[in-house]
C-alpha cells in the first residue's frame, strides 16, 4: 500500500528531517511513528500526502509513484488519504458541521449522502451538541476531534494520523482509539505518529521509531521504548 | 467535474458579503472608470455629429434652394471648380441631406416624419485654397447671388474651436479613463488576491482536503466578475444620465446654439453600452484571472 | 510610552512592500483623483483669468490711448453714462491695467519689464442694457469715433461659449473628482483594513502578549498617511504636467488666440499644489484612522 | 496572587465552561489543572488573563479586581503574565528570535537587553539551532517550545501554560516540566493545564480537577486522577 525506497527529506536551509528512509507498509496494517520532538515524524506523513517532496527518493501510495503524479492528480490522490494534522486545520469561518461535510463535497458527493453521514461521524467522536460551533468555540481537544471526524468521513483507503489524541485526556484519547482500531479493522492503512506511551504499548501493533531522521527501529508487535 | 452550482454561488456571496466595502470600492472605481471612458465616447461622438459637416477644410457650405433646377445646380458647381481660389468641392443630393437630417433628428420622430426628402436643399460644400477669413468671406459671398442659391454659411470660429477643444479634451479624458481602467485592473486583482490572502490558510487546508484547485478558483473569479459588471452598471446608468443632463441643459441655451447639433444616435448609444458592459467584464475576468492564476497555484 | 521609532518604521516598511500591487492601487487611485481635482481647479483659474474681463454682463470694451488728456476721458466717459442703453460702466486706470498686465504675463518677467505703466491703455467696460447684437455693435461702434478712443473690443461669441462650457465641464471634473476622493478613502480604508485583517491574528496574539493599541495602530496609520502622501505627489506632477501640456498646446494654435489668457500665476500654483498635499494628507489619515479605529478595538 | 469569587462563564449560545468557581492561588504556588476535554481549563485559564469575561463573579489578580480594569490597562496586566497557548499563537512571519523577542520589543526593553536574554531562553528550551527558522518551518513540539520560552523571558509574576507538553515527546517534556519547576522556584506562580498522567503524578503539586465547568476536587500534592 505504502512503499518508501530511500527516501531523504532535507528542507531548505539544509535541515535533514529524513534519511536514507526504506519502509513498506501492507494494505490494513496499523503503524505507529514514534520519535523525539523534531526527528521526522510529521514530515513522514507529508511525505505520503504529497504536502512535501522528498529531496531523494521515491514513494508508492496504492501502487502509484506519487514523485511522477501531474499536478492536477494530486487533490484526486489526496481523496483517498485521511488526514488527522497535528495543528487540526480546521476551517475558522465552517461550522463543525460545515468543515466535515466539505471532505464529502470536495469529492463531489449529494447532499443527502452528506445529511446523513455527517452527523454519523460527529456521533462517533462525541461532538453532537457541537455540530453549529465554529472552530473558534471549541476547545483544544473539540478541535481535534472535528479534525478526526473529517479525516474519515469519506471512508479512506489510507488514515494518516499526526498525534491524533495531543489534546485530549487518557479516557477520549481511548475512545479515539477505539475508533481508529475500528476502522483500522474494515481493512484502512492507519499510520499514526504518537508521543503517548500508554496507548503505543496497550494496543502493540508495528513501531517504527526515528531518530533524528534516520529510522533506528521496526518492530511489529512493539512498544514506545 | 461535477462541480456543484449551489457551492459556488453560496460561496461567491458569502465572499462578496464578507469583503463588502472592498467590494464596494472596487465597483466604484470601475464605474468612474467606465463612466469617464463612456462619457469620453458619447462627447467625441456628439463633437463628431455636430461637426460632421465642417471636415476637410470645409469653410462654407451654399445651399440651394429646394426647387432649384439642374441647370442652376450645373452652373453653380462649375463656377465653384472653375474658381481657382477654390481647393475642394463636395456635392450633397437630397438624398444625402435627407440622410444627415434623420441622423441630427434621430430623436425626434415626428420631426422626421413631418418632412421628407424633396424639401431637403442640396448643398455644396467648399474648402478654399486660402485661408485669410476676409478672401473666403469675399468668395462666399459672390456665390449668394447666383440663380438658385438659397444660403451661404460659413464655419463659425466657434465650429474651429469646439472641434480643437473637443480634441484636446477627449485625448484627455480618454487618457484619465485608461489610466483608471488600469487601476480598476489593479484594484479586482488586489481585492481578489487579498481575498485568497486573507484566507491563504483555508486554500492551504482546502488543498490538503482534496479539493481541485478550480474548485477553489471558480468562486473568486466569478467574484471578480462580478465587480466588473456592476461597475459597468452603474457606468451606463451615469453615461445616460451625463447624455440626458448635457442635451437639457444644452438646449435650454440661446447662446449655444451650435450645440444643437450635439445629438447621440440611438445605435450609437447602443455601441457605447455593449462597449461597456464587454469592458467591464473583461476588467473582472482579466483583474480575477491574474489573481487567481499567480496567487493560486500548488 | 516608548515607543521605538525604528520598531514602527520596521513594521510600517514591511507591510507597505509586502502588499505592493494594493499600495499601488491605492496610490494610483488617489493620485488619479487628486490630478483631476487639481486639474479642475486649475482649469477654472484658468478660464477665470482668461474670461475675467468679461465679467458682470461686459459686452465691449473701450480702450483708450494711453495718452488720451483727462478732458478726453470725461467726455467718453459722460457720454456712456447718459446713455441710456448703457446699463453699467467701470474704468479701469492705467494702474489697474497694469495690474492686470502683470497677472497675465505673470509668467514673462522680461515682457513686464519692458512695459511701463505709463504706457498702459485705461479702460471702460461696458454693460448695455439690451441683448440683442446688433444693437450692442452699433452702440459700441459709435464710440470707435471719439477723440482719444484708441479700439472699441466686443465679447466673442466664443468667450460666451468658452463660459458655459467651462462652468458645465468644471462642475463635471469637480463631481467625478469628488467620487473619486471618496473612493480614494475607501480604498486606503480597505486596503489598511485588509491589511489588518490579513494579519487578524497576529493582532490578537500581540494582544494577548501585552501591546497596546497604539503599539498595533501606528505602523498602519502611517501607512495610510504614505498612500495619501504618495499619491497627492504623482497628482502634483500630473497637474503641472496638464498645465504645462495643455500652455503648449495652445500657444501655438492660431485659431485659440482667446487662450493666450489662460495662464496660471505661481501663486495659484502653489495655492494648488499645498490643496493636493493636504487632501492627500487627509485623505490617508481619514482612511487608515477609521479602518484602525473600527476594527482594532479590543 | 490570584482569586476567583463564584466565577461562572457561560459562552454565547448557552455553553456553561465554568460554574461557581472558587479558588484562591497564593503567590509562589504550582497548580496543575486537570479535567476531561471540554471541561472548561482553557476557559479558566483565559479568563485570569482577561481574553474572555466572566459572566458573574469576580476575579483578582495580583491583588486588581481585573474586571474593574480600564481597557487601556490590560496590556499592562498581560506583561505580568507569561501564558503559553495551547495552540502556541506564534507570529508567522517572524523569526523564532523575534517571536520570542517581540514579548520584550512590546514592554519597550532595549535592544541590547533583547540581543542577550533571547538566544540564553532559547538555549534553555533547546531550539538554539532553530534561532532563525519561522513558525511553519518547525515541528510541532518545536513550536511548542518557542512558545514556552516567549511566556517567561520577561520574568512574569505569573505563568500560565495551557497544555504545553501536548506535542512533547516524553523525555522533551521532562525537560520543560524541569524549567517551569524551576521558574516556580524563583518565585513566579505557575497555572498549568494538562492531560499527562506520568508528569502530575511524579510532581506531586496542587491538583484542581474540572468536570464540566464544575470544580470537582481541589488538592494539594494530589494525582492525576
Ligand atoms: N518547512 C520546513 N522548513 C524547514 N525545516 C523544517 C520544515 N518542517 C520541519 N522542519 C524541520 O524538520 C525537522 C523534523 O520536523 P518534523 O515536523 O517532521 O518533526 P516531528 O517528528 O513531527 O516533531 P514533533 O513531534 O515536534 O511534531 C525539525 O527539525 C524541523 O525543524
Ligand atoms: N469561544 C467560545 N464560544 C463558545 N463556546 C466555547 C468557546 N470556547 C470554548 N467553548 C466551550 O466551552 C467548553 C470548555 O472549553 P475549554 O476550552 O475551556 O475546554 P478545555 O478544558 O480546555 O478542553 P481541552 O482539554 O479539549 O482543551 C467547551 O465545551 C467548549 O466547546
Ligand atoms: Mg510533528
Ligand atoms: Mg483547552
Amino acid at each position: 500500500m505504502i512503499k518508501l525506497e530511500n527516501v531523504t527529506k532535507i528542507y531548505k536551509g539544509d535541515v535533514p528531517a529524513l534519511r536514507d528512509a526504506n519502509v513498506n507498509i501492507d494494505k490494513g496494517e496499523f503503524v505507529f511513528l514514534v520519535g523525539a520532538s523534531g526527528s521526522g515524524k510529521s514530515t513522514f506523513i507529508r511525505l505520503l500526502n504529497k504536502e512535501e517532496e522528498p529531496t531523494r527518493g521515491r514513494i508508492f501510495v496504492a501502487g502509484k509513484d506519487i514523485g511522477s503524479l501531474n499536478g492536477w492528480k494530486v487533490p484526486y490522490l489526496r481523496r483517498n488519504i485521511g488526514y488527522v494534522f497535528q495543528d487540526f486545520k480546521l476551517l475558522p469561518n465552517k461550522t463543525v458541521f460545515e468543515n466535515v461535510a466539505f471532505a464529502l463535497e470536495v469529492i463531489g458527493r449529494p447532499s443527502h449522502v452528506i445529511k446523513s453521514q455527517v452527523p454519523a461521524i460527529l456521533e462517533l467522536v462525541g461532538l453532537t451538541t457541537k455540530v453549529d460551533s465554529f472552530p473558534g468555540e471549541l476547545s483544544g481537544g473539540e478541535q481535534q476531534r472535528v479534525s478526526v471526524a473529517r479525516a474519515f468521513v469519506n471512508r479512506p483507503l489510507i488514515l494518516l494520523a499526526d498525534e491524533p489524541t495531543g489534546n485530549l485526556d487518557p479516557a477520549t484519547s481511548v475512545g479515539i482509539m477505539r475508533l481508529l482500531d475500528r476502522i483500522n479493522r474494515t481493512g484502512t492503512t492507519v499510520v499514526m505518529a504518537t508521543h503517548d506511551r500508554g496507548i503505543v504499548d496497550t494496543m502493540r501493533r508495528r513501531v517504527i521509531e526515528l531518530d533524528k531522521g534516520h529510522i533506528v527501529r521496526d518492530q511489529s508487535r512493539g512498544v514506545y521504548e | 467535474m461535477a462541480m456543484n452550482i449551489r457551492y459556488v454561488a453560496r460561496e461567491t456571496g458569502t465572499n462578496l458579503r464578507r469583503n463588502l466595502s472592498l467590494t464596494l470600492a472596487s465597483v466604484v472605481t470601475v464605474a468612474v472608470s467606465l463612466t469617464l471612458f463612456g462619457a469620453a465616447l458619447v462627447f467625441a461622438q456628439g463633437v463628431g455629429n455636430m461637426t460632421a459637416r465642417w471636415k476637410g477644410g470645409i469653410e462654407f457650405i451654399v445651399f440651394m434652394q429646394p426647387s432649384a433646377t439642374q441647370e442652376q445646380l450645373d452652373s453653380v458647381r462649375t463656377a465653384l471648380e472653375e474658381n481657382p481660389e477654390v481647393s475642394q468641392v463636395s456635392y450633397i443630393d437630397k438624398a444625402a441631406a435627407y440622410e444627415e437630417f434623420k441622423q441630427l433628428f434621430s430623436r425626434s420622430k415626428d420631426m422626421i416624419e413631418a418632412v421628407d426628402e424633396s424639401a431637403m436643399p442640396p448643398s455644396f460644400r467648399v474648402a478654399p485654397s486660402m485661408s485669410d477669413a476676409d478672401v473666403i468671406q469675399a468668395l462666399g459671398q459672390a456665390f449668394q447671388k447666383k440663380a438658385g442659391v438659397r444660403e451661404v454659411v460659413f464655419a463659425f470660429e466657434t465650429v474651429r474651436t469646439m472641434q480643437r477643444i473637443t480634441r484636446i479634451a477627449s485625448i484627455v479624458i480618454v487618457a484619465v479613463a485608461v489610466f483608471l481602467l488600469v487601476a480598476a485592473v489593479l484594484l479586482i486583482l488586489n481585492t481578489i488576491r487579498m481575498a485568497m490572502f486573507a484566507r491563504r490558510r483555508e486554500i492551504e487546508v482546502m488543498k490538503l482536503v482534496g479539493a481541485t484547485n478550480w474548485f477553489i478558483r471558480v468562486p473568486f473569479m466569478i467574484e471578480g466578475l462580478v465587480h466588473g459588471i456592476a461597475g459597468a452598471a452603474v457606468a451606463i446608468v451615469g453615461v445616460q444620465g451625463l447624455n440626458w443632463a448635457f442635451n437639457r441643459g444644452l438646449s435650454n441655451n440661446r447662446d449655444l446654439k451650435i450645440f444643437q447639433g450635439f445629438v447621440i444616435s440611438g445605435s450609437q448609444m447602443s455601441f457605447t453600452t455593449l462597449l461597456l458592459i464587454g469592458l467591464g467584464c473583461l476588467i473582472g475576468a482579466l483583474g480575477s484571472g491574474i489573481a487567481v492564476s499567480r496567487f493560486l497555484d500548488v
